[in-house]
């Protein structure tokens, strides 16, 4: 913040500028759209370039002695303040896509609409109570009568919404990993080749070094000496930090290189046109 | 009796907890109309908070405050930047959507130096464990040294198997390689094990939640 | 051929399978008497002993407990917070609560007050909240040296000079011990920051899925003991004599590993059974 | 580290693991094609996409949960290569996305796709759905496309957590043919026990390559290897200097001097 020139809003300095910055993006969005098509496919590149230009220049310029960064530096919040603001103007896309599709389902009473108007119902009273909870939470929906003790209040709906809905149904899809973990264990843990028996094996051993089913079956054997290595916690400990990591390390290495050319190749846009084939 | 029990079951919060939850876990026996209701009132709810959040987190904070209250008059550039997305939706002006995706493109990409050298080479020097050490050699570490081995042979082994460039037909690569796929196996296997726990735990307090908090049946149990 | 009992074995309906577990979740919350028997693990045990040490010595240095959780983990994070504080409580060692979380503070909270009214613990005098610390690297540097100029209120708003507990708490020196209650990585900025400068113990209480990231600190002395998930609760509870939630659903876990291990078994019964049945069929072709 | 200053010589390592990937993506642009070794679940794309149009029922792809960064953006590109198969044989695409940029994007590659196979008739915007931006919103609205459309095939690459076992159980509850992509090491379990066929590791970053036989992305695969080697190289050279200081023991002398130095170059 406060790396741009401002005008205090009660100035109406303030309210020209903001019209005319106006006028001349859209002027800009227009004088684009007249250039010659050609220019098109560079200028996406170009922009491509540019855009990740900045985080290469501000690693690799070198510090001067005594700083924190380079003259670079210190526009990082800026720029991943504006990077999200812009992004945040598609969640539109979103919207469109979700709302647009439930709402002609709707109006055109399509097969299932009543679902997609309890969707379009939930949408717009979570976007209004998240608000109004913003602006006004204390504010009373429905005054207080005989059957109800206190008022109720646009806080009190957000939480109904909140808590007794989004909340709980989240962690309600979260668990259900609980119910499918069982399916997936007994149908996949099957002694059929190498591979497989190995990812049973340590499964196995892993889950039973984790709870006391466990301590009770090698519970007998000695807490040192080489015998205790066989107790399950022990082997579990093992296979995770000695036989885990450094097998996770080299997958590591190679997501990481994959990283780095998608995002060379994105940067200069060497993949001829992958996501932009159809250039009109 | 039942009266204040009656009242507590239908507590607006509690109840849409309950039922959703109960609706979300009937998924597991079969796709049904309670689910299909839950899923949209979901997505819904999920979608309106989305936008709504939007606003109050980033729009407001980082974009509608700094332009009109402290007056960065430039911030109302971002509207016709913002207005390139919806090119998608025309044919005409396609190319104005991908112009603007481009930039993102590229700020996701040039933050892959940064990434990686601060993320990963330490990785790579974490990797250098002496295989060897000046006698005498205690019990413990000849366990270490010996661990150190294994670390280094599991590692090379992996790493082996992912080389594309070369078709595996020697038969020393192609045994490394398959050595390597037992060793991610195994990586797996130990994963998928302690991961069990975490999600197990989080089902039962959702089930504590209907029975205990909701049903409050252990009031009926003594 | 399909309706072999081998078959049958290594092709049981998921449903049933998802029956048969909620039956067996649910036994431990119907008869809450019924319970296994738990045999604590070494880690819960290091780091039980670690708090009854500070118990020990008159008077008591304050814990720090960081709670890095929320709702989405509450079933381990919960009863491994309510086990700790009870050790606390009993060994009537004051204690402070401070988040990484914004729902943490209020969860953690709730889990206080309800204890300190049956261990007669006094908010302000014997344990306090300093709530949820959004720049939270810049927190840990700060605590080294100066835990209120760094925190100044507590979660309500209230400077933390203002509370008796907080009389002889000035840096990290005056802090007995540390428990990190998290289900994700914040483990390296702790060591990294905090207890490298004066060998403050760290209690490390993570979820299951966490717990790997310790072990090679337990093992280089950085880490006092490691409390594991719902398990490490169990144990924890053992080990005080007590029977609360953690133990609870402890057994519930051990019944239900009990029953995946036991599902693994049928279906390797089953497809091996099947194998066979198929080899000695076609065996039986040839021969005729 | 924060800058390359900081420590020059990993700034010059990343570097130079950079131009070891775009020089092998010149030499192959200049015509030189390179070979890659087969990945099984990538054979296994046309089947599935032939299987799916024999049942008349449709395919689903789902670029993961991340946002707009560069593991969705290699799923996407990875989804533009089997948007051409599935559009060859005439059959419906349905792209679930959790993230609202993602579905511009999405559009357009499953356009593209239908477009430069000839059937532009075939794409329908309305396939290509948002459905939350909220981890298991998402999954709960998956997981009924899932079930409703009765999805023959579906494709799970892109960057996946805990609602990975979520939609690819009820997938194979549906019977779909799933293959399964992540670089999430932590998923990649839960993915083995319920899909078809898994691409491991960095399998996810060959696949576009290996689908396109695209010169850049195959030349870029070849890239990556060697700067595998060169990473390999270090750590073996690193653990020689390693064992050599523990076996000198305290004993400081210009052999102990050259491993340490070699050792702190990547020191950070």
């Amino acid at each position: 913040m406060g790396i741009f020139h401002s005008i205090p809003h009660t100035n109406w300095h303030f309210y020209l500028a903001l019209a005319l910055t106006l006028v001349a993006g859209i002027a800009m969005l227009v004088i684009l759209q007249l250039l010659p098509s050609q220019w098109r496919r560079p200028m996406i590149a170009l922009v491509t370039f540019l855009g990740g230009l900045y985080y290469f220049a501000e690693f690799f310029i070198p510090v001067p002695h005594g700083h924190e960064g380079n003259f670079l530096s210190k526009y990082m919040d800026s720029v991943a303040n504006i990077a999200s603001v812009i992004g945040s103007f598609s969640i539109g896309l979103g919207i469109i896509s979700l709302i647009g599709v439930h709402f002609r389902t709707a109006l055109r009473q399509r097969e299932g609409w009543g679902f997609s108007t309890v969707l379009l119902g939930a949408f717009a009273a979570m976007t209004a109570f998240t608000l109004l909870n913003e602006y006004a939470p204390h504010r009373t929906v429905v005054p207080r009568t005989g059957a109800l003790h206190s008022p109720i209040t646009n806080g009190d709906i957000y939480g109904v919404l909140f808590n007794g809905g989004l909340a709980s149904l989240d962690s309600a899809m979260f668990a259900l990993i609980g119910f499918f973990i069982i399916s997936a264990s007994y149908r996949a843990f099957r002694i059929r080749s190498v591979e497989a028996s190995m990812l049973m094996v340590s499964a196995v051993i892993v889950m039973l070094g984790q709870v006391t089913l466990g301590s009770w079956l090698t519970g007998w054997l000695p807490r040192t000496g080489a015998a205790s290595a066989f107790r399950f916690e022990n082997m579990s400990e093992y296979i995770l930090v000695h036989l885990n990591s450094p097998a996770q390390r080299a997958v590591t290495f190679g997501l990481a290189l994959g990283a780095l050319a998608t995002s060379l190749r994105l940067w200069l846009s060497l993949e001829r046109g992958l996501y932009f084939d159809q250039e009109q | 009796m039942m009266a204040p029990y009656l009242h507590h079951l239908l507590m607006p919060k509690l109840l849409l907890g309950a039922v959703g939850t109960i609706a979300i876990f009937s998924l597991v026996f079969r796709e049904n109309k309670l689910y299909r209701l839950f899923e949209h009132l979901f997505l819904g709810l999920a979608t309106g908070y989305g936008l709504a959040t939007t606003w109050t987190q980033v729009l407001r904070t980082k974009w509608w405050d700094p332009m009109v209250v402290q007056g960065e008059w430039i911030w109302i550039l971002v509207i016709p930047l913002g207005l390139m997305f919806y090119g998608v939706y025309t044919k005409k002006y396609a190319w104005m959507s991908r112009m603007i995706f481009g930039l993102y493109f590229g700020l996701a990409a040039g933050t892959v130096f940064q990434a990686f050298a601060s993320e990963y080479v330490p990785q790579i020097r974490a990797s250098f464990k002496p295989l060897f050490s000046a006698p005498p050699i205690s019990h413990h570490q000849f366990g270490v040294l010996a661990n150190n081995w294994i670390f280094l042979i599991i590692l090379m082994c992996v790493l082996i198997y992912f080389l594309f460039a070369f078709e595996q037909n020697s038969p020393v690569v192609k045994r490394t390689a398959a050595a390597g796929r037992v060793m991610l196996m195994i990586a797996f296997g130990a994963i998928f094990g302690s991961t069990i726990m975490t999600r197990e735990a989080l089902l039962i307090d959702r089930v504590r939640f209907l029975l205990l908090d909701w049903l409050q049946i252990n009031h009926f149990l003594h | 051929m399909n309706d072999t009992v081998w078959n049958k074995l290594q092709s049981i309906d998921p449903r049933v399978l998802y029956v048969v577990l909620l039956v067996i979740i649910a036994a431990p919350m119907l008869f809450p008497g019924m319970t296994l028997p738990i045999v604590p693990g070494q880690q819960s045990k290091d780091a039980f002993a670690t708090i009854q040490k500070l118990g020990a010595q008159k008077p008591a240095k304050l814990v720090l407990l960081d709670g890095v959780w929320s709702a989405s983990t509450r079933g381990e994070s919960a009863w491994q917070t309510q086990a700790i504080m009870l050790q606390l409580m009993r060994l009537r060692i004051p204690f402070a609560i401070m988040s990484a979380d914004p729902q943490n503070p209020q969860l953690m909270e709730n889990l206080a007050d309800a204890l300190a009214r049956k261990n007669n613990y006094v908010y302000g005098r014997d344990y306090i909240n300093f709530g949820y610390q959004v720049a939270y690297t810049q927190t840990l540097k700060g605590i080294v040296r100066d835990i209120k100029g760094t925190l100044k209120t507590d979660w309500t708003g209230k400077p933390l000079a203002g509370f008796a507990i907080m009389a002889n708490v000035n840096s990290i020196k005056d802090v007995g011990a540390i428990a990190e209650i998290t289900p994700s990585s914040t483990l390296d900025s702790w060591l990294g920051l905090v207890t490298q400068i004066y060998h403050t113990p760290l209690i490390y209480v993570p979820t299951a899925v966490m717990a790997p990231e310790g072990y090679p600190f337990r093992d280089s002395g950085q880490i006092a003991g490691i409390v594991i998930g719902v398990k490490g609760a169990g144990d924890y509870e053992s080990l005080m004599g007590v029977k609360l939630e953690g133990t609870q659903v402890s057994t519930a876990l051990s019944l239900v590993y009990a029953l995946i291990i036991f599902l693994v078994i049928l279906g390797n019964i089953g497809y091996h059974g099947s194998r066979l049945a198929a080899k000695n069929a076609s065996n039986r072709e040839k021969a005729i | 580290m924060q800058h390359a200053s900081d420590h020059w010589s990993i700034a010059i390592l990343v570097l130079a693991l950079s131009l070891i990937i775009l020089f092998k993506i010149v030499t192959a642009q200049r015509g030189k094609l390179p070979t890659i070794r087969r990945i099984a679940g990538l054979n296994a794309i046309d089947e599935a996409v032939g299987r799916a149009t024999e049942m008349g029922r449709p395919i689903l792809m789902i670029p993961g949960i991340g946002g707009l960064d560069i593991v969705s953006l290699q799923a996407m590109n990875i989804f533009g290569h089997i948007g051409r198969s599935v559009a060859k044989f005439g059959n419906r695409t349905i792209m679930a996305v959790c993230d609202a940029i993602l579905v511009g994007i999405g559009e357009e590659v499953v356009r593209d796709a239908y477009t430069s196979a000839g059937r532009p008739e075939l794409f329908d915007s309305a396939d290509v759905r948002f459905l939350s931006d909220r981890q298991f919103a998402f999954a709960s609205g998956a997981a009924g496309i899932i079930e409703r459309e009765k999805v023959a095939a579906s494709f799970l690459m892109g960057a996946f957590y805990a609602e990975a076992l979520i939609i690819s159980e009820v997938g194979q509850r549906v019977g779909a043919i799933q293959v399964a992509a992540t670089p999430q090491f932590t998923q990649l379990p839960f993915f083995i026990a319920t899909c078809d066929y898994v691409l491991l590791g960095d399998e996810f970053y060959a696949a576009a390559a290996y689908l396109s036989r695209n010169p850049t992305l195959l030349g870029s695969i070849v890239g990556q290897d060697y700067a595998k080697l060169l990473i390999l190289t270090i750590v073996v050279i690193g653990t020689i200097c390693s064992s050599g200081l523990a076996l000198l023991g305290g004993h400081i002398g210009p052999l102990a001097h050259a491993f340490k130095w070699y050792m702190d170059l990547f020191t950070s």
